[in-house]
């Protein structure tokens, strides 16, 4: 099915994973992702995309199935290991850290720098010149932001820290349209420096313009999946399947 | 009257000092950890006496035991939290706290069984001794611990404004989930931070030895400082910290050179209340947060 | 002989200490010379032929605590002699519940003069003097000094505890520093009390100084005077007489451990191995392994309310309360607190050593007859 | 201001009842043993009991159901025995029928303490209420009404000592049962969602329409009243109060301890605690009698503090949803 | 303005509120009739959130009047609002987090005293409905997935058959097809329950299809208003907010 051959960055297979024990919330997903590409996973409202991704990025313990990163099985990694594999995720909803600055939360999101201070200050500076609009809110604690402010500096925080893999939940929510279209640039200019992308969203139009290949996910486990054109073609009738009406 | 006022003030300062490293431990661990370590005070009197100890044994001055005191407790601390906080962590607030009473009761009841509850002294070369200036007479030994005092302060303040790790710990207080995604070891960081913040209680233990009289059934009065100075200075701020401790430390030894002693502590009380009133945590500004 | 003794039906007595919490300072020391007296007296044979239990309970310093722990040991263990527990506020609180049983209260754990008034001769107490007499040794002795070296200004530091309040003001015009003061013509030019948990008193210290007091009463507890002691001397303040007349505290293992500062000052107890008291030296050898001259005043009133115990139950030969209790009220007692003679509040006849800590020893220094070195004023 | 009214609740009411019956069998058998009981030690362990069980269930309003951890209960308790005390002292009132004064005075307190206090959250609340028990016991130790460190006597009863125990033995049994109602009542209501809603997002709360601040306020001014009488009832039993032992905080910490041990936030949860701990305590009291008994019972706290979540009540719900069928409802 | 000639809902006059140096709402005027729906959007930090926390009483504002059918409300306490009809929804969700799904319904109506629990239970249940959550009723909060909080929260601020209600960005990761189903129920509210509703959204296609007037904010001012068809065709709007498609 897939039409790229290289040998997928990212690999799950067979997931079973939940918040309490006996009561699964993915219940063996399998997905893949390619180098380089935007991987959508799409689903109604508790299909268990947020989870997948929690996961993958080592909040959630599977209960069995294989995460493989590379060629490293990654799922028993605990979440802060993951950023030194250079795999990152920028979860839904908020999560800024409120009562450090602007700066201090893009500063951190380079942690794993830590060692080169000065590096991590070009980086701070880099950030401030990649997304100008934040230069401005430099100073202020994060949590004086508006929503839509924090989304960008939380943006900002997951860039900072140069990611190969990137799991972004819901990257637009809460941005103007105007944001909302720079940060799926943005998202297309990751790809383009060669970064792999699991990207789940609600805003299934623009999820689909940039996806090179997308799964769709019910109940927490795979339905439909196809590439861009699959998806361009019929998007009504897919969404009616997903909801399962 | 000139140098009344100068005694005054300097006595109230270095007392200040001194209250504010007996809570400086406290209040880290809270306003990052959100734990309130009750056990905080058993942890003083354990420093004072390990002090005592090496003191008795070694007859090692109480300033060499106050440098010692910090990586001993350091590691004291790790361990305790590898052995409770972790729990601590996960259970609901109020159980945390009754398991760190627990944690303050035993501490204090094992100090009983290794030391009896006599009450303890030390006396160095300079405790009895005293600096005179004029009419002015300051205790050099209250000179000795107000300094170390300063120290421990200035340390933990450059510690958590000018490093990274210090950033990551204020950051780890206020989004622990965040903090692990850009890939701060969240366990390992908790730990560190409890380990000073039990560094800092056991080095103030030693401040407080070479300064008071102690034994394990007091330890608990200290708690009572500890907690004005962290109410008064709010939350995980080190400088409102010692800001806290200075002001309660001049309060009181103006209060008592112009009242009867005993309205000493209803001044202090009553300025809690007027801070709370005014600026509900403390001196620290807490950020609104956005709706 | 022994076996036979181990088959009787034991004679217990019970009571509680603070062995945990705020009293658990001297409660250890009680705790030591029970232990002490039960070893001797079921060496001897015990009392009546019969061999002697007791029950100690752990009352963590918290009168709702002693309360029920005392029920428990009338109701339940059915103790025959009850012992106090160490403290008046303790002890306060557990006087109705044994005195509704029918019991005497032996007390050797606090004072209270008005708690032994109300109970009418019931509790036997083994503190040679109670909370409005503890300064009075002290008076008699500087009413015995040459006019120029008495003092004339004092100043009083009392802690906010039922005890040191009463030795402070005494009871309905009676005893009391205050008036004690007056009545030897001194004026007292500072009078201030502190909260528990006070932590420093250089500021108060230095009230006094600047009062120009030349007399310092400290009433307080074991750390309060320690550290006001500690205070004086960095303060350079060297007043004629400074007298630390609450808790005994020159006589606890902490005292010498003060250096310069212990020097000169001044503290009261029940008894001294200088009185000859028979059995007393021997307490005093036993606390020496626990620090250079030291002998708590509590384990002299614990250990001699044992032996008025001991005395009462073998003269009167019963256990039975009353006659107990008319046994102990014409009769004295030889222990080494001294030899008592019980008043019919149930408190034994005042006495009192005056101690001065003098150059690493406590010298007795009042009264005259038990004299082991002169007042040495003003401090050192 | 805040009307009273009780909201569906998803229990059916026959299972509901049968659970209620096992508290009323019990309450029962006590009131039996409070007549034919004669083992004075007994009666007066129990009466302690309800004591607890009282000030328990009264933290466990503000405390159990609206989150705010309140360690200084001791403050509203010593207020009351002390409001009891000076009226005995002064104009020779019986402190049994003084007691509701005392708990007015505490709830006037309450209110007082509640004003500055009650905006704060979290930890930092009860780092604020455990000083301001020390303020409290530092103004009774410097006013001259209180007598200051002298404390204050009271009459004894004029009963035999087995009608002593008897009759606070049921004061303090009606005073459990009239508060565990009270604390049944709220939860069942509207007030006591309230506090829950509170405890779980106050901003969201208030947003919703909770009036926050007087919820709050009343839930700490009826705990502070309901320990306020029985601190007065306390100071009856107990014949002599003073400073350091009427605010003693062990009694703020055996509350807390106990409502955590049985289950904060429900209404057994202090009925299962209060005697838990007291029991538990006592055992190690007179089998380990030296000061190592202490040390014990603190491993012991630690390790329910630390192993059983929600205390006895949160493993009893646990092991219910367990063992339940969760019951689907069918959609309409 | 809205259409009604007499008395509005709800007028906004002049309000202005700032942050230490960010000035958030600038002399913000405009009025909400009742069976109206007002589409609020606004760039980024614009100010929006800011207003609805002005309306219903979570800031004071430093100048200007709030009126409720003709009564001052700019200095009330939020639940004396909520008693009067006026409710909410947040930013970033915020459920009731230990309660049952149904449970957190029950929360708005602790303060009508008049309450009739059937019908209580009976809008409880239409609500669940419709929003997709009945198979979790009792689920507790916190163990629904993210979008799902957000859909509580829009039901729970329908229980209460309220008057006005503020809703901040109830689009936002909820699945494209129960968005439908809320633009429905907030149509529903307006004809059937007179319910008027300020809808602050980033989603402009369906906040035009829906709204009866619209505003835009631009750094706290009023930038445009008017009906929806000329406010997105207003140049500063198109400016600082769509952008050029
Ligand atoms: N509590 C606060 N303290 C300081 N500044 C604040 C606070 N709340 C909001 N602001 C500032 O006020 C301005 C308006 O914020 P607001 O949240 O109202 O924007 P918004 O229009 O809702 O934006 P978004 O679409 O991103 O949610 C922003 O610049 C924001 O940073
Ligand atoms: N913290 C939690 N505890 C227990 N169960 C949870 C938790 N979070 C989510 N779930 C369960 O997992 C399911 C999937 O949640 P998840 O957050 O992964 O959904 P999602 O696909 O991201 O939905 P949305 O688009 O609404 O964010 C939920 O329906 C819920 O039943
Ligand atoms: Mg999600
Ligand atoms: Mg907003």
């Amino acid at each position: 099915m897939n039409a790229v051959s290289s040998a997928p960055i990212l690999k799950i297979a067979n997931v079973v994973a939940g918040y309490t024990a006996g009561h699964p919330v993915l219940r063996g997903v399998n997905l893949i992702a390619q180098p380089g590409h935007i991987t959508g996973v799409l689903g109604p409202n508790g299909a268990g995309k947020s989870t997948l991704l929690r996961a993958i990025a080592g909040f959630l313990q599977p209960s069995s199935g294989r995460i493989v990163l590379g060629d490293e099985d990654i799922a028993a990694l605990p979440p802060h290991r993951h950023m030194e594999r250079r795999i990152a995720l920028l979860p839904q909803g908020r999560s800024t850290f409120p009562e450090l600055t602007v700066a201090e939360n893009i500063e951190l999101g380079g942690w794993t720098m830590r060692g080169d201070r000065a590096r991590l200050r070009q980086a701070v500076e880099a950030m401030f010149a990649r997304y100008p609009h934040l230069r401005a809110l430099r100073d202020r604690p994060a949590g004086s932001l508006s929503g839509g402010q924090q989304r960008a500096v939380e943006i900002a925080r997951l860039v900072i820290g140069d990611p190969k893999v990137l799991l972004i939940d819901e990257p637009s929510v809460g941005l103007s349209p105007i944001v909302a279209a720079q940060v799926y640039r943005e998202l297309e200019a990751l790809k383009a420096e060669g970064r792999t992308i699991l990207l789940v969203d609600q805003d299934v139009r623009a999820a689909i313009k940039i996806a090179d290949y997308a799964y769709v996910l019910s109940s927490g486990r795979n339905d439909i999946e196809g590439d861009r054109s699959a998806f361009e073609g019929d998007l009504g009738v897919m969404v009616r399947r997903w909801l399962g009406v | 009257m000139l140098d009344r006022l100068a005694f005054i003030i300097t006595d109230g300062i270095l007392l200040g000092l001194i209250y504010a490293i007996a809570g400086l431990g406290l209040s880290l661990v809270l306003g990052i950890m959100g734990i309130v370590n009750v056990a905080h005070s058993a942890f003083i009197m354990l420093g004072s006496f390990f002090a005592f100890e090496l003191f008795r044994r070694l007859g090692l001055d109480p300033i060499i035991s106050f440098f010692l005191a910090m990586p001993v407790f350091f590691l004291l601390g790790t361990i305790v939290y590898r052995a409770l906080l972790t729990r601590i962590e996960r259970v609901s607030q109020s159980q945390g706290l009754v398991a760190m009473f627990g944690l303050m009761v035993l501490i204090e009841n094992l100090s009983t069984i290794a030391w009896t509850t006599d009450t303890r002294v030390i006396t160095a070369a300079y405790t009895n001794a005293s600096l005179v200036l004029g009419s002015l007479y300051i205790a050099q030994v209250k000179l000795i611990a107000g300094a170390l005092a300063l120290v421990l302060t200035l340390l933990f303040w450059a510690f958590l404004r000018f490093t990274l790790i210090g950033r990551a710990i204020r950051a780890m207080g206020q989004n622990r989930d965040a903090a692990l995604s850009v890939g701060i070891d969240v366990r390992r960081l908790s730990a560190v931070v409890f380990g000073l913040g039990i560094a800092c209680a056991g080095a103030a233990g030693v401040a407080l030895a070479m300064v008071f009289p102690f034994s394990p059934n007091t330890q608990i009065q200290w708690l009572a400082w500890a907690f004005l100075v962290v109410i008064l200075g709010g939350l995980g701020s080190v400088a409102n910290t010692l800001i806290a401790g200075l002001i309660i430390g001049l309060l009181q030894s103006l209060s008592t050179a112009f009242l009867p002693f005993d309205y000493v502590y209803l001044v202090l009380y009553v300025l809690l209340a007027v801070i709370l009133v005014l600026r509900r945590e403390g001196l620290t500004l807490v950020v609104k947060r956005a709706i | 002989g022994r076996e036979a003794l181990a088959q009787q039906q034991p004679i217990v007595i019970g009571g509680t200490l603070g062995l945990t919490g705020s009293f658990a300072e001297p409660s250890a020391d009680y705790k030591v010379v029970y232990q002490r007296w039960l070893d001797e007296v079921n060496e001897k044979g015990g009392l009546l032929g019969r061999p002697v239990k007791m029950i100690i309970y752990n009352d963590e310093s918290t009168p709702t605590v002693a309360q029920s722990l005392y029920s428990r040991l009338l109701d339940q263990d059915q103790v025959d002699l009850v012992l106090a527990p160490y403290t008046t506020f303790i002890g306060g609180a557990i006087v109705p519940i044994v005195l509704s049983h029918q019991k005497l209260l032996f007390n050797g754990g606090f004072v209270g003069i008005n708690i032994f008034k109300h109970a009418k001769g019931s509790i036997i107490g083994s503190y040679t003097y109670q909370e409005p007499d503890y300064t009075r040794g002290l008076f008699e002795l500087i009413k015995g000094l040459p006019e120029d070296k008495r003092p004339k200004r004092v100043a009083i530091f009392a802690a906010q505890n039922p005890f040191p309040i009463v030795v402070r003001d005494g009871v309905g015009g009676v005893g009391g520093a205050l008036n004690f003061a007056k009545a030897a013509g001194m004026s007292v030019v500072l009078n201030e009390q502190y909260p528990p948990n006070t932590t420093d008193f250089t500021g108060l210290v230095q009230k006094a100084k600047e009062a120009n007091a030349d007399m310092l009463l400290e009433l307080g507890l074991p750390n309060d005077s320690l550290q006001v002691a500690r205070t004086v001397k960095q303060q350079g303040y060297k007043p004629l007489i400074f007298c630390t007349c609450g808790s005994q505290v020159t006589t606890l293992s902490a005292w010498p451990k003060l250096g310069s500062a212990a020097d000169g000052v001044i503290g009261t107890t029940i008894s001294w191995p200088s009185q000859g008291y028979a059995g007393l030296t021997e307490l005093a050898d036993a606390f020496k392994k626990r620090g250079d001259d030291t002998l708590p005043t509590y384990a002299i009133v614990g250990y001699a309310i044992l032996q008025v115990i001991e005395q009462a139950v073998d003269g009167a030969k019963t256990l039975n309360q009353g006659a107990l209790k008319a046994y102990v009220h014409s009769h004295e007692f030889k222990t080494v607190a001294g030899n008592f003679r019980y008043q019919d509040d149930g408190t034994p006849v005042f006495s009192q050593v005056v101690l001065q800590y003098i150059k690493g020893k406590n010298q007795v220094v009042w009264p005259k007859d038990a004299q082991t070195a002169a007042l040495v004023t003003p401090m050192p | 201001m805040l009307s009273l009214f009780f909201l569906p609740s998803s229990d059916n009411g026959s299972t509901r009842l049968r659970r209620l019956l096992v508290w009323l069998a019990l309450s029962i058998a006590l009131i039996v043993y409070g007549v034919v009981g004669r083992q004075l030690f007994l009666l007066s362990t129990l009466s302690t009991v309800f004591l607890y069980v009282v000030l328990t269930q009264a933290w466990n309003i503000l405390g159990g159901y609206g989150g705010y951890l309140n360690f200084g209960m001791v403050t509203f308790f010593g207020v009351g025995a002390y409001t009891s005390a000076v009226l005995f002292q002064y104009f020779e009132l019986s402190p049994f029928l003084t007691a509701p004064v005392a708990g007015l005075a505490s709830a006037v307190l309450g209110v007082l303490i509640g004003i500055p206090t009650l905006r704060i959250r979290g930890a930092y609340f009860a780092l604020v209420t455990m000083i301001i028990t020390f303020a409290v016991q530092t103004l009774v130790l410097d006013m001259p009404v209180t007598q200051g460190a002298l404390g204050v006597y009271l009459q004894p009863v004029r009963l035999s000592p087995l009608g002593v125990e008897q009759l606070f033995y049921f004061l303090f049994l009606g005073c459990a049962v009239a508060v565990t109602a009270l604390v049944y009542a709220i939860e069942h209501s509207n007030f006591g969602w309230a506090l829950i809603a509170i405890r779980e997002d106050e901003d969201a709360a208030e947003i919703v329409g909770v009036r926050t601040v007087e919820v709050k306020w009343i839930a700490n001014a009826v705990a502070a009243f309901i320990a306020g009488v029985v601190g007065g009832l306390y100071a009856q039993r107990i014949m002599y109060i003073e400073p350091s032992g009427t605010f003693a905080f062990d009694i703020s910490l055996n509350v807390v301890l106990m409502a955590v041990v049985g289950g904060a936030g429900t209404w057994q949860g202090p009925l299962i605690g209060a005697p838990l701990v007291l029991l538990v305590a006592d055992m190690l009291r007179v089998t380990v009698t030296s000061e190592v008994n202490r040390a014990i019972f603190s491993v012991i706290v630690i390790l329910i503090a630390l192993f059983i979540p929600g205390g006895v009540m949160g493993v009893w719900t646990r092991w219910r949803r367990r063992h339940k069928p969760k019951t689907v409802e069918a959609p309409s | 303005m809205t259409a009604s000639a007499e008395q509005p809902l709800l007028a906004i006059d002049a309000v202005g509120k700032r942050f230490g140096g960010v000035i958030a709402l600038d002399d913000v005027s405009f009025s909400v009739g009742a069976h109206s729906v007002v589409g609020l959007i606004g760039p980024n930090g614009s100010g929006k959130t800011t207003l609805l926390n002005v309306i219903n009483g979570v800031f004071a504002a430093d100048h200007g009047e709030v009126r409720l059918s003709g009564i001052r409300i700019d200095r009330k306490r939020s639940c004396e609002l909520a008693a009067t009809g006026l409710t909410r929804t947040f930013q970033a969700a915020r459920v009731f987090r230990t309660l049952a799904v149904r449970q957190n319904l029950f929360i708005p109506l602790l303060h009508q005293s008049a309450l009739d629990r059937t019908a209580a239970s009976a809008r409880a249940n239409e609500l669940l409905e419709l929003v997709g959550l009945t198979k979790h009723a009792e689920s507790i909060a916190s163990e629904i997935s993210g979008g799902q909080q957000r859909l509580l929260e829009f039901a729970r601020a329908l229980v209460s058959r309220p008057r006005l209600v503020l809703m901040d960005e109830p689009f936002a990761g909820v699945h494209p097809q129960i968005k439908t189903l809320l633009v429905r129920c907030i149509r529903d509210s307006v004809a059937r329950e007179g319910t008027s509703f300020i809808i602050v959204s980033h989603e402009v296609p369906d906040l035009v299809a829906m709204s009866d007037f619209m505003v835009c904010l631009v750094e706290g001012r009023t930038a445009a208003t008017g009906s929806p068809a000329t406010v997105i065709q207003n140049e500063r709007v198109i400016e600082g907010y769509l952008g050029r498609a």
